[in-house]
């Protein structure tokens, strides 16, 4: 019995987040969020040289073999960097393949594929978002779809439960407050479904799973701020995190986040081990996050008084990427609902 | 209790909303932007003319010059909202400096500053806020050092909104470094544009510079822009910080708001079904609606204690911490019902209400901290509300 | 415009304050608590003869003909003295006989007749509760009825939405965590109304407003009963009331009760001048009132610390009172759920 | 991450689950009461015996004598929670004065007290709190003077449990009072008999005396109760405080009420639905079931850490705060859901689970008081946890 991380999985974690440190310090992510194309760029070539893209791709398709928990390790290190990347969408999209399409999965191993999501309407359909399959030919649009830069195909969800590979299609951004990542309203006008596969397949827990992760590390990342800054900031001559409210403050953002984090673990290892808890652990992962999340978002920010409040720490990054994983593939009560579905708990 | 006005009152309310709607096109319109703009400066003198703002200033210094009449002053508020006719201008000069002047400023400086101040032809920017000196303000460091009849000024503020657009600034500076902290500060009037001073935008997560940064290097300015006494600015101060705390967690607009959240979720759905019919998000609404409510009651208590000259107690105290929180968590319920339409922003077709749910969500969280901390606002509720200890001093180590 | 109250309100509340004080000290509650019933009746004496019961009587019907503003400071001074009465039942009648059945009205001025309340069934059937009526007749039961000691009369609300006064019923007392109150079980099998109105006639709203209020009391109670304590009780060398942990417990409390105070005035007032949003502030009143007592409850508990917790200082009286006012007619969600159904909120 | 046990251990679990039932007739039943009675001093015997209790103390001190296992610990606790045969003797005694006893105790405490307490021949209760000393302990003021080889005992203690049933008490007692409040303090043990002994039982909100306060005038005792050293009765006291948070907000606990719960709203309904099937409570039970999950996950990772002699970290010193929250949240729930039958007690055709959520609803309130307030754990936290500095020392005044 051991509930932790083995040695191969803490060094793939300090590997992502000192690469990252490198790599996507704060003023590379402010250049990327002001549309530095280069930056962006740059920082997302080196981060598939990695190899991380095939992490969750079977070896007998070239990938790493790793599992989700892996997966939301490096997740978690890229909420924490605040990163933009494609890794959720490839870990998802390798998720789906390892079972349907393995070209797919050896294009995503290999590099020469990328991948997005249009999922979103698999939990939330607005402004008549929706796409529809007939005969191989996909029709409608997604909103808010993950499109990584330099994203070769995409992973459509249809209205029916079935999944769509496409390589090509017509992208609008939808500009969030989170302008560190780029979401797209994408439209398919009776386009060709390269691939079909039928079925939930897994995605919608693993996508909310990851977001989990990412918003675990995002939260992680603002508490230790908030922690550092209450240590050095002094006003009527004490440090403030002297201050038993400043210091209650910090000790609920993390009596919160400690369990979340082992959340997000049993989640993700459950999932791996097949147990039939997994999923519905997935599904509480994203809502329970989202809950915590938010009121570390908020409270952080509050520890940092009026700098919280500016540009100049750029705080506001780490808020803002709460805030849109709050929202991505399904509210906190969606989640819920998900997971009381699957134990039967809502009535036929 | 008593919730309706009096016929006097009605008939006032009457009056007010005739020579708005009847004086509508004299008003600036959308494109008449500017501080300055002349229709901007004419409309205000309009409106001080007919007793709509500056209504209880001395006529003799550019106001209206009638007896304070809270209820008046209400009804005209209550009338611009309603009529949609553009207020009066706004800031701080004209919300903060003009009382502190009316109370405490020379013969000189009440003559010299309240009319062009009052008629937009003067604007002012506050000089409070350090890096330094947040939640702890009496702790500011900028200092004014005498030298022959001036001062020679150095230092920085921050949060200083229109200093961009300000021709002075009323500022709080250090003219005595060795005397304790509150007795050696001084509330000073001078030149936004003396050299030596530097504005710089202060961008927040908003994305907009809704402040700024200002710097002093060997900013010279006359001894004779001090109000009242020297090294008694804290006192100053203090008079005007009651008017800036009052501003903030206003129970009417934040009615307004919950009125335009329920419109958006009866106009929104998700997957096919109305916002406002799913129960969860109804349940929030409602919890929403008794909070608005009960700020609304509590608003017009102290609204009368201030009509009876008697202090509102628990009840004034505490608007500011749980007004902000309640406009926060309103924008709050909105974005979630919006879900991922809720977290656009800045431009785009699936945008809803320009963004400014997603605006205020932000701003609001910048209101919860500025103006005094949650945490400073329970410190202030405990002792002066409950008559409950200040911690002790820390012992010198 | 004033919103305050008026001097003869201010004096009504004050006459109830300090006579409770003088009846109603913790020792008779304990007393009336662990069923002593010569305290209990001495107790209900005393308050009948106030003349309090005809407070919300008509003049013209032998009452004071004041409106439910002064009778909810009358159940806040009841509620903070967690004293139990026949009042808020006297009042619920009195607004439904005002509108019909005026004999009964007189006979609650004159203090002949005492009604108790059996309309839990309005919002919440359970165990297969509910009282049906044919032809005159009643049969079934209501729980948690509000039965007072030495009622005359019962208000029965049957399923169809029509109110009966019968003055025989079968009872059965249902014991709560508040021992100073009394709730029964009341059936009815074949039993004749002696008069029957039809239509809700505010009977559910007067009922929450009136709870609402019973719960500002307690809650206001148990927060001055924290401050006292925190400014007495010495931990670390300091009075535990200059932590300023401790310090934002009650600012915490006394920030959420003072708009529910007037909340609750302004619901009152709003019923009494017949303004249409009154019934919507009354139903909010009752679930907010529950959830700001529902914290209060709990803080205040927190403050005193392990003894908040024992018997000592009786303290759980008011946690009792303020946890079944709770429950009263309704649960939170239920109360909120007829306000949105008032304002159209709710698709038909 | 390994969550299955490895085939020694299934096999290990097989065993204690065979030993267990195959002798569950010789438990004792639901009539045989009271703390002594002898069916269950020798259910305990046996027990012990098979190393199912008092499984990792010597042999010689009356245990069983195994190395010590956590895993086999976890193992053997589940399987009594698996086969519901009836559990080991507990109590203070056990739990928290053995293991002080086998780390500082002379061989005569050890050999005096450890086996007749493991076998629940001899009853102890703990004298800590004070009515003057809750959350700062070391403030303790019941005095013991030296008068020959005895002390003379006068104070009195509080929060004590069993008090009524106990033979022996490990008390806390001040033996200098001229020291700093730390220093001055010893861990004495001595006999419930001694005159001058008076325990009064505690009633508290649940209308239970699940507590006493306990007297003391001139009470003789003599001075070989001292553990360890005089005056240095603080540290013996944090060796098995320790042991004591640790017991408080037990994850698996607080997994089975959440399920008693799930079963609850399937079972009853409100207007005749079911109460899973209402939106919003269903919402606020799935709430609670991903904080259940939460804490399960950190219970797993806190017992790995002890595993591998490790410290948990902030995984372990949130468990108190969150843990007893928790269930209180739960029960909490229970009684929402349960509505007007929520808040019935003690006896009635209506009432649900014997009232047990009621009870838990209130008791649990006193564990978030008790053991360390909310209010001394969040300070834990944060020092130990995080890091932050101590509140500074009031200035003496």
């Amino acid at each position: 019995m051991e509930f932790a991380l083995s040695e191969e999985q803490r060094m793939l974690q300090d590997a992502v987040v000192s690469f990252l440190k490198d790599t996507a310090p704060l003023e590379t992510i402010r250049k990327i969020a002001d549309g530095d194309a280069a930056a962006a760029e740059g920082f997302a070539g080196g981060l598939s040289e990695m190899g991380l893209m095939g992490l969750h791709v079977p070896e007998t398709l070239g990938g790493s073999g790793l599992g989700l928990l892996e997966a939301c390790l490096v997740q978690e290190a890229l909420g924490y960097a605040v990163a933009p990347s494609g890794f959720m969408a490839a870990v998802v999209a390798s998720h789906l393949f390892s079972q349907a399409g393995s070209e797919y999965a050896e294009g995503i191993a290999s590099g020469e594929m990328a991948f997005g999501l249009a999922i979103t309407e698999l939990a939330s359909r607005r402004d008549g978002a929706g796409v529809t399959e007939v005969a191989g030919q996909l029709t409608g649009k997604s909103l808010l779809a993950d499109v990584p830069a330099g994203a070769t195909h995409l992973l459509v969800a249809d209205m029916s439960g079935g999944f769509h590979v496409v390589d090509d299609w017509a992208a609008t951004p939808m500009r969030t407050i989170d302008r560190t990542r780029m979401f797209h309203e994408v439209t398919f006008s009776g386009l060709m479904s390269e691939m079909k596969t039928p079925g939930n397949a897994g995605v919608l827990e693993v996508a909310r799973l990851l977001v989990a992760a990412d918003t675990l590390g995002a939260a992680q990342a603002m508490l230790h701020k908030a922690v550092v800054y209450a240590n050095e900031r002094k006003q009527f001559g004490r440090l403030i995190g002297s201050f038993q409210a400043v210091k209650h403050m910090c000790a609920e953002m993390a009596a919160k986040l400690e369990p979340a984090r082992a959340l997000v673990w049993h989640a993700a290892y459950a999932m791996d081990t097949g147990d039939p808890e997994g999923p519905v652990m997935a599904h509480l992962a994203k809502a329970h996050l989202a809950e915590v999340g938010s009121f570390i978002a908020k409270t952080a920010t509050e520890v940092h008084g009026g700098m919280g409040f500016t540009d100049l720490l750029g705080l506001h990054y780490w808020f803002k990427r709460i805030g849109v994983n709050r929202q991505l593939f399904g509210s906190p009560e969606q989640a819920r609902q998900t997971a009381a579905e699957l134990q039967g708990f809502v009535a036929a | 209790m008593k919730l309706d006005l009096s016929p006097d009152y009605e008939a006032f309310r009457q009056d007010v909303n005739r020579i708005l709607t009847e004086n509508a096109h004299l008003a600036p319109g959308p494109d008449d932007k500017g501080y300055k703009h002349p229709k901007r400066l004419a409309w205000q003198k309009f409106l001080i003319e007919h007793g709509l703002t500056a209504r209880t200033i001395p006529k003799e210094y550019g106001g209206y010059g009638a007896a304070p009449d809270l209820l008046k002053s209400r009804i005209i508020a209550e009338e611009f909202a309603r009529t949609g006719v553009p207020r009066p201008l706004a800031g701080q000069g004209i919300s903060m400096l003009v009382p502190t002047l009316l109370e405490l400023g020379t013969p000189e400086q009440k003559a010299a500053y309240i009319r062009p101040t009052l008629h937009g032809e003067m604007i002012w920017c506050q000089g409070y806020s350090e890096p330094g000196a947040g939640s702890d303000l009496a702790s500011l460091r900028t200092a004014a050092v005498e030298d022959g009849d001036e001062f020679v000024i150095n230092g920085q503020k921050i949060w200083t909104s229109t200093a961009k657009q300000a021709d002075m600034i009323f500022c709080l500076v250090r003219t005595d470094p060795d005397a304790k902290k509150h007795d050696g500060i001084s509330y000073l009037l001078f030149s936004m544009d003396t050299p030596g001073i530097e504005v710089r935008p202060l961008v927040d997560m908003t994305e907009n510079a809704n402040f700024n940064e200002v710097f002093f290097t060997d900013v010279r300015v006359p001894q004779s822009g001090i109000v009242f006494e020297k090294n008694k600015g804290w006192q100053v101060a203090n008079a005007t910080l009651t008017h800036e705390r009052g501003m903030l967690g206003d129970p009417n607009a934040t009615k307004a708001r919950f009125l335009e959240l329920v419109e958006l979720m009866k106009a929104e759905t998700l997957n096919g079904e109305r916002l406002i019919d799913n129960p969860l998000l109804r349940d929030r609404l409602m919890k929403l609606q008794a909070e608005v409510y009960a700020m609304q009651a509590n608003g017009l208590r102290v609204m009368t204690a201030s009509l009876k000259k008697e202090s509102a107690g628990l009840a004034g105290l505490i608007i500011k911490l749980m007004g902000c929180e309640l406009n926060y968590q309103i924008a709050g319920l909105a974005i979630d019902a919006l879900g991922e339409l809720g977290i656009l922003y800045g431009e785009g077709d699936h945008l809803r209400a320009d963004g400014s749910w997603q605006w205020r969500y932000m701003y609001d969280l910048g209101l919860i901290i500025g103006g005094g901390t949650a945490q400073i606002q329970k410190n202030i509720i405990s002792e002066r509300g409950l008559g409950m200890p200040r911690e002790p001093k820390p012992a010198k180590v």
